[in-house]
């Protein structure tokens, strides 16, 4: 495990950061370029990425420190395994979500498309600047600025409901991050005698902490702290920020936004509290059942929306706090299916995001019950809608199987049949509120249907997109080796 | 520093202060803050600060009144309260 | 509304009288002020460091001499201050005639008691102000009692006269010069001993000047200093009056 | 010719001022290039007299060759050389900002402007770096005649408001004069250094007099720095007062107060004197009374100046409420925000008076699609905001960072609490401006419109005053990422001061 | 204490705090800007009094002025003795200045302050810089007369100092207060601070824009 210097994470960060300075350039005028440069960048992004791949797989830690803000703490990056996992999800789908948003962009003749690329970039760079961060104070700077460049593409459409989802996006977030994470983390950093936040082994907070109660509520405050990540009580910037763009709500649900969230809580439980002192103290429960909690009832209210994203939401919510629920049940399994799932959700849910925005880019349709029949009208987006709902639910043949294997695995490890009910139960729930979608569209009586039969699918670059992460949900059952030793790997590193 | 003096010109000052403040007139209230420095410049030669005193006659005496004069000759002589 | 600032200003001279519990006797020569190192230090040395028998002048102009330079500076920005508040009607009427306020410079009722009186008065106040001035090391006086009676002295002739024909003979433009030249005296004074090796305002320096020897320098540039003083306080006085009685609208220099 | 280098920096706008009037009164245009001239010769003395006091520690200046008591002398520490550093920068960007408004609005009295600003700059520079608390009531005047000037010659309000700021104004430095008084009846001296031996020798500071000395000296202070129950002068003042006044006083004078509480607090009577005292326990809470009221105000503004001067309230709260937890950390906390808050209350004021001059935007709502028009401006304008709002890189995030941990150092839990609200209710007045600024004002129906790229449209502000707004946001974040030698030097100078062995 | 020492002993004192409370009930309270302006000067005029008072000391004390007979102690045919006494004064002042200027220069960089923060005796410390500046004593007619003077005879002279300045500043804020004054005249009309609230709510215009003056308008009436 011995550290390396490297400036390769910098690079990484700053490609797309470097990106903006073309995509403002060239601007409304010359489009296709803009267009072009956005995907170079997510190109040369993915390729740097990968370079990295290598390394870490073979134990390396590349770390890059910038400046001392404060007193024993730098703006570092530290690269591990699971940073890196995290890294290749969001740089590839950013290139997919690029592809996907010039079809949908130029479907729907939207408005402001440069500022709408440049805050895309910037939100990427930002992203991963929370993937390789090596310190609990650079991932609040750059958890911070994701915040800030996320929101005017989430007040892209400048109308009624997209300044109150920009607001409610903002109350919550900032809310959150600063009522919270910002008081958490300067008492973590005073009450260990002012030396580093780095995320260690086995953790910092065991050396000041020892009474479980403070440890409860400094946990608490980060996982509610990380609003991002979508828990019950501080969930409902999510159905709010359904106001934006399709490829927006793709990049905050899949790519980038509530991924960050959920990493930072894996972080914070790998490497502020570390696993050990969490089993010691025995608090890993309570967080469990506010995630057990979360999954139920968002499960319930995804039955009931009729807005098709609304209920896509939803499902996001629930399938978090699978991730959340994974990492606190501390065992190897949990934490190795709760990484995975990052990867698997990320590649379903950006497929129903992406079919969704297709079906509302063709046919304009939003709700659920204008959708009987659009199967015949639409095959490609709907058998990629079909294929993306089984990675969700968790059914074989889609990528989602193997990290929910995973993580009824950990549940069964710890003994816990409250925890397994929930993971049963809301997979039924998952598929009661997709199946209905699936069947209606394909063998709906022919009287019902509300399409006629020739097939009309949407912008082709949309379809090209939806198709490829589709594939990709697919590959991913195929070929979870990779994917998996990493993961494997970083949680026995997390937990020896 | 005869005392019996010094009381009975602080006990003038307070009453000049007071009752330049209640005047409505403001020319005749400034003359009476007039009266109120001049009595303070006794005041401060009585004490033995005799350069206070000369200040005060000067400076704090002559110039106000003239300046407060000036003013109310620019703006109205009434005053509400 | 009123009950409400009694109950502050009760409260303030409630908090005065607790502490005044605590001073010493009124006019105790052992309380700390009067015995404290400093004073005693001044009413024993200041004459065999600067040969000055008034202590208080030479406090002023020597000791702290730096607070009297930013006194002077308050006048000199008061004039400025009051010239820039009031003086926003002159510059906007200077294309119309000036509607000179009516009473002011119409002729005052001629009062003959009145004119050749104060004709009379005037050189001796302006004797006895020079006189303020220069014995300011002597006796009680220096530069601001001085320059204020040389002011005092200008005002009433104006009173007494026709203000407009007074008013042309110095100009508002020459009175900010003279405030100017004054300043540069005392603040100038202070910047030489700089040149020649001393702190700024150390009076030393006079003695490379001229052959004195220091004590005799310091009491000389302390002169010098309160020559500076009285001529910015006098000419920034006069300024303040006649832009308070014109109300800003000072008469506009020749070449307007 | 360098270890006379702090009174070249006092003297530079002082002669400047003078040669201003001279030469103002025939040639007009003269008055802009002496003025920004001088301040950037009088900065270069800043800067080495600074090096020098990091160096060399403090630099004792005797004023007319006396030794200590007797004459009036400069003690520049750290402190004082940040604070003349911060206020020449202030000055000078404000100077090169003001050649077109002041052209524009009072053209003809410029070469009566210039001397006032300069005067008032000579003055506030002086109340950095004196050591005599008498000297100090002296320099207040000198800098609060020059602001009551420079505010009257701004709107038709801006004069009832100057005077009712005279009149509070003169009420607090009178106040102060009288606490010195008191100071002096019970020690005998007047020097600072002077007045904390002999207090600590003589353990003066349980008498009576001494602790009302503290209460008068504070109001009178508390008056002049518009801390919360004192501070109904200032949005009238700053609101109505021509926009280069407002862009040099709002940063200085209220700031300059505060660097003067902390040196009383420190210097004059000991922070070990302080820390058991029953002020340590009601004051942060008249603090957060100021901060609560200025963040629920500054909310309720339309006016762009009116809510910016109700957001420089909140900041005096964090200031006073930081300074008087009493602890080193807490003071090096509220120093670091005096000289953050300073850069950020001066861009405000800028980007505001750029936005006034070229597309006459008084309020919230005429600043429609205003990052179309002037991109550059709001791009400082964004950064100055989320510096208020506290997000990382830039120097709101340290002193944001500082003031909490104050807190939590000094478990004053209600403090932190108020200091969360605050900056969230920044955020939501900053993202609402982002929102009509970047969005425009009428929801579009739908979202099918097409926006207008022509040149017209796009006009920034003059050159002049763009080049100050982008120096001072990049010094924001250069600030907020290089703070660690800031945060040094003021943590040791005020751990020496008050560790106990007081530097002569 | 009885009420009569406590009274006749601080009645300065007394009349101090009367006097700035109602210095400060008129700022607050009074309608007519003049006459707060009057209040200001009062209560300016208040602390005046305070720090005047606690600079006089017992009766019978002196002025601060050194008395004639003090300075020049022998006034017998000085003529011929002045010249001579001028040469000595001279050569011996330009000799002790050398010495002391250096002396000074020494004492105030470096070891003054020392000499000053440490806890002995403090007197000693000036004992030393006064031999230090009359070391080389001259011996010419101006001995030094500052172990003949009793400091206790003359008033303390700095409170007397403070109050020049604090007397001058105190009219330069009047007269900047007076012309506001004026100004508020001519653009509302009336200097009562009721009626220029009223003209303030009322001015149809937030007050921002600079009307073509009010003041030429109020001037003519």
């Amino acid at each position: 495990m011995e550290n390396m210097q490297s400036n390769l994470p910098l690079i990484a960060c700053l490609i797309s950061l470097g990106a903006v300075l073309p995509i403002c350039l060239f601007g409304e005028k010359r489009r296709n370029l803009r267009e072009a440069s956005t995907i170079l960048a997510g190109i040369l992004k993915l390729s740097v990425v990968c370079m990295m791949v290598p390394l870490i797989a073979g134990g390396k830690v590349l770390n890059f420190t910038f400046i001392e803000i404060v007193p024993g703490i730098e703006l570092a990056f530290k690269v591990d395994r699971f940073g890196i996992i995290f890294a290749l999800v969001a740089s590839s789908l950013w290139i997919v979500t690029s592809i996907y948003s010039i079809g949908y962009m130029r479907g729907l003749h939207e408005h402001a498309q440069t500022r709408f690329y440049a805050f895309f970039a910037v939100a990427l760079s930002t992203t991963l600047g929370v993937a390789f961060a090596g310190n609990l104070l650079t991932l609040y700077v750059f958890y911070e600025l994701l915040s800030m460049s996320t929101w005017p593409l989430v007040t892209h459409h400048q109308d009624k409901e997209a300044r109150e989802g920009g607001r409610k996006y903002l109350t919550y977030l900032l809310g959150t991050s600063v009522g919270f994470l910002l008081p958490a983390m300067i008492f973590c950093y005073l009450k260990s005698g002012g030396n580093s936040l780095d995320f260690s082994q086995n953790g910092f907070v065991s050396s000041f902490v020892n009474e479980p109660t403070v440890a409860i509520v400094l946990l608490l405050l980060f996982v509610f702290g990380f609003a991002k990540a979508g828990l019950m009580p501080f969930h409902s910037w999510l159905p709010g920020a359904m106001v934006a763009p399709t490829p927006v709500s793709a990049l905050l649900h899949a790519v980038a936004v509530v991924k960050v969230g959920v990493f930072c809580i894996i972080r914070v439980f790998t490497g502020v509290f570390g696993i050990e002192f969490l089993q010691e103290l025995d608090i890993g429960q309570i967080v469990s059942y506010i995630a057990a909690f979360t999954v139920v009832v968002s499960s319930l209210i995804a039955l009931s929306q009729d807005n098709l994203k609304r209920r896509l939401a939803f499902s996001t919510i629930g399938q978090l706090s699978y991730i959340i629920l994974g990492i606190s049940l501390l065992n190897v399994y949990g934490i190795t299916g709760s990484m995975t799932h990052i990867a698997m959700h990320a590649f379903g849910k950006i497929t129903l995001f992406f079919c969704a925005g297709a079906i509302f880019e063709a046919t304009g349709k939003k709700y659920i019950s204008e959708m009987v029949g659009i199967g015949k009208r639409m095959p490609i987006t709907m058998i990629a809608f079909f294929i993306g709902a089984m990675s969700v639910i968790g059914l074989p043949f889609a990528g989602g199987f193997w990290s929910k294997f995973y993580l009824v695995w950990g549940t069964i490890a710890n003994e816990q049949p409250v925890l397994l009910i929930t993971f049963l139960a809301s997979s039924l729930l998952n598929g009661a509120y997709f199946f209905p979608i699936v069947f209606k569209a394909f063998f709906c009586k022919p009287e019902e249907s509300l399409f006629e039969d020739k097939i009309e699918e949407a912008h082709p670059a949309a379809v090209i997109a939806l198709s490829i992460t589709a594939i990709g949900t697919v590959m991913l059952f195929i070929f979870p080796n990779p994917l998996f030793d990493l993961a494997k790997a970083a949680a026995t590193q997390f937990l020896s | 520093m005869i005392w019996s003096y010094d009381a009975i010109l602080l006990i003038l000052i307070v009453i000049t202060a007071i009752v330049s403040l209640s005047i409505k007139d403001l020319i005749s209230a400034t003359i009476t803050l007039g009266v109120f420095s001049f009595l303070l410049c006794l005041l401060w030669a009585e004490m033995g600060a005799v350069d206070v005193a000369f200040t005060e006659a000067a400076v704090g005496a002559g110039v106000s009144t003239v300046f407060l004069v000036a003013t109310i000759y620019n703006t109205t002589r009434k005053s509400s309260d | 509304m009123k009950v409400f600032q009694t109950i502050i200003a009760v409260v303030l001279g409630a908090l005065l009288i607790y502490a005044e519990a605590d001073f010493p006797a009124w006019a105790s020569s052992k309380s700390p002020a009067n015995a404290g190192e400093l004073s005693q230090y001044y009413i024993k040395n200041i004459y065999d460091e600067t040969l000055v028998p008034n202590m208080v002048t030479a406090v002023l102009a020597d000791y702290r001499g730096y607070d009297t330079l930013f006194e002077t500076v308050v006048v000199f920005t008061a004039g400025l201050a009051i010239f820039a508040i009031l003086g926003t009607g002159v510059m906007r009427e200077k294309k119309t005639a000036v509607p000179a306020p009516k009473r002011i410079y119409s002729e005052p009722p001629f009062d003959l008691i009145v004119r050749i009186s104060t004709r009379m008065l005037v050189p001796v106040i302006q004797l006895f102000a020079l006189y303020v001035l220069a014995h300011g090391h002597h006796s009680p006086g220096g530069g601001f009692q001085g320059g204020v009676i040389l002011a005092a002295s200008f005002i009433m002739l104006e009173l007494s006269s026709d203000l407009r024909a007074e008013a042309a003979k110095l100009t508002h433009r020459m009175s900010i010069w003279l405030g100017i030249i004054g300043i540069v005296i005392y603040a100038g004074w202070g910047t030489l001993s700089l040149f020649f090796g001393g702190h700024f305002l150390d009076y030393d320096m006079l003695q490379a000047l001229f052959p004195l020897d220091p004590l005799m320098a310091r009491s000389h540039s302390m002169l010098i200093v309160e020559v500076g003083v009285a001529f910015t306080v006098s000419s920034i006085m006069l300024l303040i009056f006649r832009q308070l009685v014109s109300g800003g609208y000072s008469i506009p220099d020749k070449q307007a | 010719m360098l270890q006379h280098a702090p009174v070249i920096h006092l003297l530079a706008p002082f002669y400047a001022a003078i040669i201003i009037c001279i030469a103002g009164m025939w040639r007009k245009e003269t008055a802009y290039p002496i003025a920004v001239t001088a301040l950037s010769l009088s900065l270069l003395s800043a800067v080495a007299t600074l090096i020098k006091v990091g160096i060399a520690g403090p630099v004792i200046y005797a004023m007319g060759g006396w030794s200590a008591p007797f004459g009036i002398h400069f003690h520049i520490d750290a402190l004082s050389a940040l604070m003349a550093v911060l206020i020449q920068v202030v000055a000078l960007l404000t100077a090169i900002h003001s050649r077109h408004p002041i052209h524009s609005s009072i053209g003809e009295k410029s070469y009566l402007y210039y001397p006032l600003f300069l005067l008032f700059v000579t003055g506030v520079t002086g109340i950095c770096q004196t050591a005599d608390a008498f000297n100090l009531y002296v320099l207040i005047e000198v800098s609060a005649l020059t602001s009551y000037a420079l505010i009257a010659m701004g709107e038709k309000r801006s004069v009832h408001a100057s005077f009712n700021y005279l009149l509070v104004g003169s009420l607090g430095a009178t106040l102060y004069l009288l606490g010195v008084g008191y100071l002096y009846l019970k020690t005998g001296t007047l020097n600072m250094q002077d007045l904390n031996f002999i207090m600590t020798t003589r353990e003066l500071f349980s008498t009576p007099t001494i602790q009302v000395a503290l209460i008068l000296l504070m109001v009178g202070l508390w008056i002049k720095m518009a801390q919360f129950p004192f501070h109904g002068w200032l949005p009238n003042a700053y609101t109505w007062a021509p926009s280069p006044s407002a862009a040099l006083m709002g940063p200085l004078m209220t700031k300059v107060m505060v660097y003067v509480m902390i040196r009383f607090m420190i210097s004059v009577y000991g922070l070990d004197a302080i820390v058991d005292s029953m002020w340590t326990t009601w004051v942060p809470y008249l603090a957060i009374a100021g901060i609560v009221y200025g963040s629920l105000m500054a909310l309720s503004q339309h006016y762009l100046r009116r809510m910016v001067t109700y957001i420089i309230v909140a900041e005096i709260g964090y200031m006073v409420g930081a300074a008087w937890l009493a602890t080193e950390l807490s003071i090096t906390a509220a120093f670091y925000h005096v000289i953050s808050d300073a850069l950020m209350t001066l861009a405000l004021f800028l980007c505001i008076a750029a936005m006034r001059v070229r597309h006459d935007i008084r309020s919230i709502h005429d600043m429609e699609n205003i990052f179309k028009k002037m991109p550059i401006t709001m791009v400082a304008f964004s950064i100055v905001a989320l510096s208020l709002v506290g997000i990382p890189p830039t120097s709101g995030f340290i002193s944001k960072w500082y003031l909490i941990s104050a807190g939590i150092d000094a478990g004053h839990w209600p403090y932190i609490i108020a200091l969360l609200l605050a900056s969230f209710a920044n955020a939501v007045i900053f993202f609402r401006i982002f929102e009509i600024g970047v969005f425009g004002k009428k929801p579009a129906e739908g979202h099918h419109h097409e926006e207008s790229h022509d040149k017209k449209y796009l006009s920034e502000a003059p050159f002049s005053m763009l080049i100050p707004c982008l120096v001072i946001s990049a010094s924001i974040i250069l600030l907020g990422i290089f703070n660690q030698p800031f945060i040094e030097m003021i943590s040791t100078t005020i751990s020496s001061i008050s560790g106990g062995e007081v530097l002569q | 204490m009885d009420l009569q020492t406590l009274l006749v002993s601080k009645l300065n004192y007394w009349i101090f705090v009367i006097l700035m409370i109602v210095g400060i009930w008129a700022i607050m309270s009074k309608n007519n800007l003049i006459k707060k302006i009057m209040g200001l000067a009062i209560f300016q005029a208040a602390v005046i009094l305070f720090y005047v008072s606690l600079a006089s000391k017992e009766h019978g004390t002196d002025i601060p002025i050194y008395p004639h007979d003090l300075i020049h102690p022998e006034h017998h045919g000085e003529v011929d003795h002045h010249v001579e006494e001028d040469s000595a004064k001279a050569h011996g002042a330009y000799e002790k200045h050398e010495t002391a200027h250096h002396e000074e220069e020494h004492v105030k960089h470096s070891d003054d302050h020392d000499a000053h923060a440490e806890k002995d005796a403090h007197h000693d410390t000036h004992g030393d810089h006064q031999e230090a500046a009359h070391g080389v004593a001259h011996h010419d007619a101006h001995a030094p007369i500052a172990d003949s003077i009793n400091a206790d005879d003359f008033n303390n002279p700095l409170p007397h100092v403070l109050m020049l300045t604090a007397i001058v500043v105190g009219v330069a804020t009047l007269g900047v207060g007076l012309s506001l004054i004026q100004r508020v005249y001519r653009i509302y009309g009336s200097i009562e601070e009721n009626e220029i609230l009223e003209a303030i709510q009322n001015a149809s215009d937030d007050g921002l824009t600079l009307q073509p003056e009010e003041e030429a308008a109020a001037q003519q009436e």
